[in-house]
């Protein structure tokens, strides 16, 4: 629907958000495995795709899911796979691989209560460490969240455009309320849309190095069966992609990975501010949370208090230079969360505990209220 | 003289592998059939797990994917659905196929995807250092198994089988010509299509096993593994320790990309 | 009109989920208000589930989930209980009155019609249940317009089905009035 | 198949890699006609007149050391 | 009349499983075969997954140790291996079993170590609401299959046998006393043994390929499912879309645990 | 060995006196997945535990091996199990679930370089963030860490008895270095060894709840086939163990689940210190590094300058309060690790930036040189 | 096996557990002499005395909630 | 003594892993020193390692592996053009004359002794090149007494190997002191 040429507007759940904004992005490849609340994004994907002349595939567990996933994208489709946190937890390993390998692809986590099989059909934040951390090794990664279904369709669009500029996997972290709620979404025209699509090299096949950089410190990895014989490791591999063993080269590998995001940063980070300018209480939320957040800013302010809100859409690289910015200008945080301070523990190091960082958590299934929130930061101004 | 110097990545040789391991031999083999069989090597696709089998991908001059433990074959389906054009093949240890990848080898066989798998089998994890594999005949010794294995092994070739595998042979790197030829027979089907080749690891495998020459290994393949006719007209008993080699299964069912293929064309595809 | 919250709730299988999202897509669709439905799920989100909620406002709506509730649509005793609580002052309450019969005290109004009755008897159709329901809630709660509504149900409804809807939908709406004006 | 081939006319031409030879004597086992021997850890050709080019040392030779014209 | 009451846990119940569903027949013949049995309620473990059917152990009272998808097999080898008095149960569906956990699958079953599965088979995903499985027919319509499926499914006890399981017993719930029988069989058999039950999911299958009505599902099975003398009789055309049922397989192997003992006195255990 | 009656001196790897201490501790029961450099502890266990009347099985891949350990925990032997970075990945699923049920066990992960296949023979310490938040959902956990291999049996053996005071997953983090070093251990006499066993229920059965806790918090789980017979579930469950969607239950089985190990921090938390006294500098160091450091602080005294060690055995919980208590008495903090500043970021938090902490990084696979922390030192101060 | 047993002499005693009972009609449909009916969405007994007591319906009750006697 | 470092090079399947774990064994069980062996491994931990060293001092060991080389055996050319480079001023190099003919140049003195050589016709048996290379080492480092090593020798070879591989060390021991008082 997102291809007829004027914008439209449609009711959608977020989780249908999502499928249909991967198919704007020109996602073509999904391979998954279901698991409540995020098995809607397959399904939407497996009627949709296959009359896109994308591929939609179910696979036997979501370790499979995660390799196809990365498997197509080295083939030049944009991928993407969908799962909740069991299923994230299982696809570690190979996140951690397409880090290494620096192959773009799109994890969509819709988050539900833990640890374990938890509480399989209720909102939570709890993944949002596991993001960051989850897989072993050292690394960086970029992890975007959203708040309703029209962000969703938006922030998954990002996703992949962040995914081919950079070269990495990009998550999206979603809420099962998010991934569930079903409101109105404007889509935009197609041509409106703003599309970033992997490099492909231009030198001729034998000067080709898969693995050298410019600067930017992306590589340009050749789609597999254009013409660009080369070699894919998770092993430490030098600018050819095969593997070495020199340990000066395998500090500046694991280095670049991590720089590479890094340093560009700036284009990365992107967070909403509501009434900041004036704020004494900075209200620091995300995801479905921050939809409380807006009303309780709202709210505080006819009770005079002069609170404001800090929504990441990017929550890895955390968002430290403009939270500390905050630092000089406000008397609090408080950061609500659908867990027991995860992201709290990022303020407060951003703001080198400068101010106080109030936490409100829940992590009993229920959403946090507009007017929890409010309470709270009456408690605490 | 057959020119393998075209199709190796000759910087990156003398391999890894050690002196008398059968992994040489089965990459050579490959080359001769992709050779005859005039495969594009811009159009071929190998992808690999972890293990010393698994090191193949850096030494032969196609498009090389040498992916985690045990998911080779994951990778691989995502590669062959998303551009089903590419002639995908996939090579993998004993370990990495029958262990930790034991799940998505009995689902690519079910799902009768399009690729050839080179399954590596030295009844052993030769990268690890010489541990038991699902594979591993019972009573052998192995690092983890140091008084003798207790337990009974995968008859790999028949689990292909039972999954759903439209090709399946059984051979070996003593039998040299034959190893070459059911590879290129598995080259040539369109399904998912498995060649179980026996090779030797005479350093984890056969030093725990009085085998640790490599021609001692060579030997033990030449006088035990039994193709084709031979096997059929040996007894039960003289079976007994024997393994039968050839070709086990050759049948023709539908393929999944093609029944994608037919599924994008039924819903009609928008551009 | 700031946020106006309904609870549609019964047992599984009533097609209350359907109904809300008619519901929401009739307000923010056809009536230009903006609206989100959300519903709560079984174990790990198997069978239907017995409540689905719909907010609707002409702002921004950021809770999306119902607190305090307008309306709430009863199909069945035991929701009826459990939910009954979560109505504000001079609130609606909506119940099938074959299977609500221990009406609870509070400060809303209660509408009792033979929701389900209708449907089979007077329509024809059990499977229509929530379609009348929806036409007697569009009539009595007033913030939605019945066009609207009717424009979302065939937007929703199988192929072949819009006209045996239609009736239902009708039905409810007729019933609605009669009780309102009687 | 049989491991003796056909034989042509020309003396044949064995030439080994010594840098890549890791020594395992599959060849010179398995060498129907003892051509072969070891030297040093390495394999040399030590009667090439008694090659009859079956090419089993070369299709057996782990390492792509020998090579058989 | 039997009691069932002395053996659920009775404070559970009614159960969480739909209408029609098959889950709760399954439950009543595992309890019909114990009790015949006389199996010790205090040294049985039921070991369960994640899936409508692993919702099982909720209700029985014995020891019940609910896992994580696919892991049952996983967790019971670890039960069994170190407790072997033990009478261990596995509950699993189709997902459960052959997809995610397919891999725990064939070990266990190669390893032929002693428990009795119960593959409640109802050819799709119920409990995340009606996706495809490895077992969903060809054709047939899954959420994530609306066009219908084009993977052909596993003969999940034929690749039960293939691995090595010593007994395999495939039955259905309409047949209930052939069910109860096919259990009680499997509780008697040292090694590794399978049940594979053929179970309506009126919710998540019969929805969505008209069936349903529990009813209609029933009478599917009634009709569909063959089992022994009978199913010899029918010609291969006869068999076409009809399922075989009744024991397998059912032979003698070395058990798992056994083997473990003997390797113990082996080596002396020095206290 | 360690059953003869007098102590005893032994050389041994890292990775033995891991599995001789498990051994000491009474693990009964070892169930892996080879992954280098880990696999000499499944190697030397398969030997032993037979001759011990102990239970050993390779399994078909790392999550089965948690899933057995689990598994065997539950009939009330004593398990263990070991792996490296990928494994650990792949095990991340069911440790949360050793975390939600309350299973002790063991779990050891000898670290090499990541992320993916990385370096496989070579050290690094870059899962340390991973072994905290690597499983979804909320919840906490006890690591710990040994830098000989003489300290490594002792860990060991407190890993185990932490495990089962605790009911709770243990994880041992070392790192190649002292897994692969062959070194001096001197073995106490079994009498000698402090040993816990977990507790068993002393009530008649049917008034057993397996997770009712008094005030310390911590479930009693009888031991499978003992005659109390209860469920066990990943999912949120009450006190009878059965699963329930009541809110409020799951709010504090969450909560209760990581009080039970914040509330006994003080009891779990360990670490050694080095001249800290009058110390201006304190080296923060574990595993291999704290090995170099120690060279480092004495190289440093002989240069006139006054350095510490505080080396952590417990990594998480977080020795927060001790590393807090040093901050008004120094003036900076190195962190020398073989990671990219991974628990660097833990020592800012717990000093709350009241002093600079520096980091002295490697992440090539080799080691940290005393004489390199000697240069940073002298650069830093 | 045939689905209708020996029936005894005693007449039979069918237990209905309304709460338990989810009404799917299988005890009901496959009654070998169409004993028991459905109202309300719960099985009623409307002829106990054609009862045969082959016990199908317990058997197959899902819900645990039939028994006969 | 405060930190002596050895190295012993070569290639894999050279049994030097086992040489270097009778050294520590010798110096830390029999001679009540500290000592800590470690090694290098290939890809994945597969075949021989190429390299292993022992530290050894009378006080804590803290760094575990060799930095600045008091010691280091070579047995082919290539590990010794590889770690030559890492003696210290006045220490020891000991090579395998047949494999190591282009001798590197430093500030250290040079052994060089046919090892392999000595092993395979003197002792009997290839197999037994490190322990030859053992009595040479110990008898030209003289850190640790050749009583500890033939201990520690004992300890670790197989039964049945016993004379035999007394034998290679006292040859080497021999050659060592041959050389050292020639
Ligand atoms: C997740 C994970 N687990 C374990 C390992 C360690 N590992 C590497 S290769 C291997 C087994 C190799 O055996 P096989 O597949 O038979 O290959 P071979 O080396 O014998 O050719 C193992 C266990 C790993 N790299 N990743
Ligand atoms: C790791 C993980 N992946 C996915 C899920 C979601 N999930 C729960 S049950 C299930 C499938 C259930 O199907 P089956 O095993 O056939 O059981 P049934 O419900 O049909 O009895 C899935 C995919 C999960 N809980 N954990
Ligand atoms: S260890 Fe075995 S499989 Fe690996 S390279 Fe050596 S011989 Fe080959
Ligand atoms: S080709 Fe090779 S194997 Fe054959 S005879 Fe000549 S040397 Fe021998
Ligand atoms: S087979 Fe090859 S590697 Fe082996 S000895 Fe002969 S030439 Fe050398
Ligand atoms: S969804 Fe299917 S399998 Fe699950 S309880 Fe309902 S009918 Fe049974
Ligand atoms: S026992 Fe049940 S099924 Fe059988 S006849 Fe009586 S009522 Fe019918
Ligand atoms: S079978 Fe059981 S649940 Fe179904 S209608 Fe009969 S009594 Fe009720
Ligand atoms: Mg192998
Ligand atoms: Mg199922």
């Amino acid at each position: 629907m997102e291809k007829s040429e004027s914008s439209t507007t449609l009711m959608m759940q977020g989780n249908q958000a999502c499928a249909v904004g991967a198919l704007a992005a020109g996602c073509r490849f999904f391979a998954g495995y279901p698991i409540t609340p995020s098995s809607e994004i397959a399904e939407y994907l497996s009627v949709q795709l296959p009359r896109r002349g994308g591929k939609f595939i179910q696979m036997e567990d979501e370790i499979a899911a995660m390799g196809a996933t990365i498997g197509a994208s080295l083939t030049g489709l944009k991928a993407m796979t969908a799962t909740s946190g069991p299923g994230f937890s299982l696809k570690q390993e190979n996140i951690g691989y397409a880090c290494m390998t620096e192959v773009p692809c799109v994890i969509v986590n819709v988050m539900r209560g833990g640890p374990s099989t938890g509480m399989p059909t209720l909102p939570a934040q709890m993944d949002v460490q596991q993001a960051r951390w989850g897989t072993h090794g050292d690394h960086e990664i970029i992890v975007l969240t959203a708040s309703s279904a029209q962000d969703t369709y938006e922030q998954t669009i990002r996703a992949f455009n962040l995914s081919e500029r950079y070269m990495t996997p990009v998550i999206l972290l979603l809420d099962e309320i998010v991934g569930h709620s079903t409101e109105k979404v404007v889509l935009p025209r197609q041509s409106e849309i703003e599309i970033v699509n992997r490099k492909q090299p231009e030198m001729p096949p034998q000067d080709y190095l898969p693995y050298k950089t410019g600067p930017d410190l992306i590589p340009v990895l050749a789609n597999l069966g254009s013409g660009y014989r080369y070699n894919v490791t998770g092993l430490c591999h030098d600018e050819t992609g095969f593997p070495t063993n020199d340990t000066r080269n395998n500090e500046a590998l694991i280095r670049r990975l991590v720089e590479k995001i890094k340093a560009h940063r700036d284009d990365i980070v992107r967070y909403r501010e509501r009434k900041l300018d004036d704020a004494e209480i900075v209200i620091f939320a995300y995801g479905s949370v921050a939809r409380s957040a807006k009303s309780a800013v709202v709210k505080c302010r006819e009770k005079g208090i002069r609170a404001g809100l800090f929504e990441p859409s990017v929550i890895w690289p955390f968002p430290v230079k403009e939270v500390f910015a905050l630092s000089g200008k406000v008397k609090a945080f408080l950061v609500p969360e659908m867990n027991l301070g995860q992201l709290a523990r990022e303020v407060r190091g951003a703001v080198e505990f400068k101010v106080p960082v109030h936490q409100l958590n829940r992590v009993d299934g229920n959403p946090i209220t507009p007017l929890e929130i409010v309470n709270k930061v009456e408690e605490v101004i | 003289m057959f020119d393998y110097l075209k199709y190796i990545r000759e910087w990156n040789f003398p391999h890894i592998w050690c002196s008398g391991c059968g992994d040489g031999i089965v990459l050579k083999a490959l080359i001769r059939a992709m050779d005859k069989l005039k495969v594009s090597r811009d159009e071929a696709v190998m992808v690999s797990g972890i293990g010393c089998s698994s090191r193949t991908p850096g030494y032969i001059d196609i498009n090389t994917l040498h992916t985690t433990h045990g998911r080779a074959l994951a990778f691989a389906t995502g590669v062959k659905h998303a551009k089903p054009e590419l002639k995908v093949i996939v090579v993998t240890g004993d370990g990495d196929c029958t262990a930790i990848g034991g799940n998505h080898f009995i689902h690519a066989a079910r799902r009768n995807i399009d690729m050839t798998v080179l399954l590596y089998n030295n009844y052993i994890y030769g990268m690890t250092g010489g541990q038991c594999s699902p594979t591993t005949p019972k009573g052998y010794k192995a690092s983890t198994a140091q008084y003798g294995n207790i337990e009974p092994p995968f008859n790999t070739s028949g689990l292909a089988i039972a999954a759903g595998a439209s090709f399946v042979a059984r051979t070996d790197v003593y039998h040299v010509q034959q190893c070459e030829k059911m590879i290129s027979l598995a080259l040539q089907r369109k399904g998912f299509s498995l060649v179980e080749i026996l090779t030797p690891c005479p350093t984890a495998f056969g030093r725990r096993n009085r085998m640790s020459d490599p021609v001692v290994m060579m030997e033990w393949l030449r006088d035990n593994a039994v193709s084709g006719r031979k096997w059929e007209n040996l007894s039960a008993q003289e079976r007994e320790g024997k393994i039968q080699t050839g070709v086990l299964i050759d049948v023709e069912k539908p393929e999944f990309t093609a029944e994608y293929g037919k599924l994008m064309e039924k819903v009609g595809v928008q551009k | 009109m700031d946020r106006y919250e309904i609870r549609l709730s019964g047992s599984g299988g009533q097609g209350l989920i359907l109904a809300g999202k008619i519901l929401a897509e009739a307000a923010a669709i056809y009536d230009g208000l903006n609206a989100v439905q959300t519903q709560s799920y079984g174990p790990e989100a198997r069978g239907g589930a017995s409540k689905a909620e719909v907010v609707i406002s002409d702002g921004d709506i950021d809770y999306p989930k119902a607190v305090e509730l307008d309306l709430l649509l009863s199909l069945t005793q035991e929701s009826c209980n459990k939910y009954s609580g979560d109505l504000k002052e001079g609130s609606i309450l909506i119940v099938d009155s074959e299977a609500v019969k221990d009406l609870p005290q509070g400060d809303y109004r209660i509408y009792s019609l033979p929701i389900s009755e209708i449907a089979l008897h007077k329509v024809g159709k059990a499977v229509v249940t929530n379609i009348v329901a929806l036409g007697i809630l569009t009539t009595i709660c007033g913030v939605i317009s019945a066009e609207a509504v009717r424009k979302a149900i065939l937007a929703r409804v199988p192929k072949g089905t819009e006209e045996l809807n239609m009736r239902a939908f009708n039905e409810g709406c007729q019933r609605a009035a009669e009780l309102l004006s009687g | 198949m049989t491991e003796e081939q056909s034989a042509s006319k020309e003396p044949a031409v064995i030439r080994v890699k010594p840098e890549w030879c890791k020594g395992c004597r599959i060849c010179v086992v398995f060498c129907p006609r003892d051509v072969l021997e070891m030297e040093n850890g390495k394999v040399i050709v030590v009667r090439p007149d008694d090659c009859i080019k079956c090419n089993l040392c070369e299709l057996r030779c782990p390492d792509f050391a020998i090579t058989v014209e």
